[in-house]
């Protein structure tokens, strides 16, 4: 028969000359349907291998796999209809290399010492530091430094104005 | 998905033959086999020099009715470490791949303006049946 | 020697037929004769901030029982002028060699971390007689 | 016309066969046909210090006694980004073109002395008919 | 006769089908032997051609070329049994380019201009000059000049000291 549109759920078989049943989503087709009333044999998608759609193909799409070495983690695992998800170690957040993200490498967190966090660190944006310091701490160039740590001639102008009062007496537990 | 290049498939250089035709932007397998399949882009920028492209990417992709979603067959990527300037470079792919008949070989860019399609000698796609 | 990489033969894209078998990181010949051998590799980088590598390599080559070493058929090496964030580029290798049959072909690489095994699409290795 | 490369064909892995015959640097074509003609070029640099290359090209050309003029069938043309210390890079290309008995085929580059001539396995030449 | 391991200087040749005495390094096996008492027919490796191993290969192996342009030359010609070796031009260090430095280039060894040699230039390493001038040399920069071309409004500070009382007589010879 020549080769012609096929009704919803069956796929032209150029092999078997006819429409045939699509195989589920987490398998392929082994063995094309003999007529279009009975079945086509189709078995489930090895281990390491899916379909997210029905389908009449021959072999199933290999997984991915997430890049350990670029501090990649697995959010979930390849399944018999779904290919695995990757994200970034607890710590890291993505850094896109392509449009699509397809391509993402996982860099650390930055730790806001000395400051609030505004926005904490997710897998899609990195930690949100408060612009200013923590009570207690005093600015230095863009860091923040506690108080505390300052001795008497090492605190500055800055610290002075921050720190002054408490630098005399001791250990600030403030803040 | 990401765009899909045009191709010539008469004049000059370009030519089909044995069934196996083009037509919408793609290769259309005339019998089931195994086929050697290849492509080159040259890709070039900046175009606007705002526009700083941080890599560029070459796409062998599969579509057949046996599938609703495109299959990725051969990938090219590379970050792009040029400086302002002009910068140029090819990605050329190539592998032997199972196809069945109808099926449709396609290739897509990652940003379709940095396609260098002056010269035919530059970007060029193929396949062939071994 | 370089490390040998070890490859995917049934999953998938790949596949292995006419008696042309996979076995202990190698395509095994079965027969005699000239083949068009290839492979890409997308390397990508830094592993770690501290490791700078300053040049990638992929050889392609022949291990036989007639000759105690192995012989390189085809290497693809290129520096690296990446700065410190992340970088990714594929080598594209492939030629036609005369190979006996008992002839063993793998892949080696300068440094196996820098290699990207996340996707079948960015990196493949074949060959097929004329 | 840009700088032709020389090649070595009978030692080492490098060999012709089925009448196809190198001569004069050329690959000559003994039976018309569609070829897969393929090349690779290693560049390397700076050969002087004072010597800053902006781009290497290799070009795979036709000559034939039809035409006066040589015809370009593949090119792969690259910037550098590469500072001043040893670079090293690849350019690979390949393609089906249709040729003619007695076709010459021949590779250019843009500087001859950017050619690391000294591994078989890094640049090499060949053509075999479909 | 099926495949098999052959005894000690003998290998499997397949268009034979039987196991055949190895040809010596610098040779190559042009025919396979008729049958294993007699002997293969090896022929000696065309020049620019080797074979460091015994072997039954069909052909010898092209000789690399030293790299004259990045002032590469020939440590030892290739022979039939063994491939060239490549060092640097007189004057010149291996700055090796991958881990295995087998692709190198060769940079001009420093002249330890003003300075005492402390190691010489060697085919692996530059020249080690001495961290202080020589005498008769004062210090610009990471520089050492000669004195007697200092003239007394060029000579700074490091030059009076050093050349103080050699500048005031002209040409000093010493040093």
């Amino acid at each position: 028969a020549e080769r012609r549109q096929c009704p919803a759920g069956m796929n032209w078989i150029e092999t078997a000359r006819q429409c045939c049943p699509q195989c589920p989503a987490g398998t392929f087709l082994s063995e094309p349907c003999t007529s279009p009333e009975n079945g086509s044999v189709c078995l489930a998608c090895p281990a390491g291998t899916f379909r997210t759609q029905p389908n009449t193909l021959r072999e199933c799409q290999a997984c991915y796999e997430c890049d350990r070495q670029a501090f990649q983690s697995v959010l979930s695992n390849c399944s018999a209809t779904s290919n695995v998800a990757c994200g970034c170690e607890p710590g890291r957040f993505r850094v896109c290399l392509d449009k699509q993200c397809s391509e993402f490498s996982c860099r650390k967190c930055q730790s806001c010492t000395g400051r609030l966090i505004q926005r904490p660190c997710s897998e899609a944006q990195d930690t949100l530091c408060d612009s200013s310091c923590k009570p207690d701490f005093y600015r230095e160039g863009d860091e923040c430094r506690p108080c505390h740590t300052s001795t008497v001639d090492t605190c500055g102008k800055e610290c002075q104005q921050v720190c002054g009062s408490n630098s005399n007496q001791g250990m600030g537990t403030m803040g | 998905h990401l765009p899909i290049l045009q191709w010539e498939d008469k004049r000059g250089l370009a030519f089909t033959k044995n069934n196996l035709s083009y037509s919408s932007n793609a290769l259309v397998i005339p019998v089931s086999g195994d086929y050697y399949v290849y492509a080159q882009v040259t890709f070039r920028g900046p175009v606007e020099s705002s526009h700083k492209p941080s890599s560029v990417t070459e796409i062998i992709t599969k579509v057949t009715d046996s599938y609703p979603e495109p299959t990725q067959l051969l990938t090219g990527t590379k970050t792009l470490s040029e400086n302002g300037n002009g910068w140029f470079q090819p990605i050329y792919l190539g592998a032997v791949v199972s196809l069945e008949v109808g099926d449709k070989l396609m290739v897509n860019v990652s940003d379709i303006r940095l396609v260098d399609y002056t010269k035919e000698h530059k970007t060029f796609f193929g396949a062939f049946l071994l």
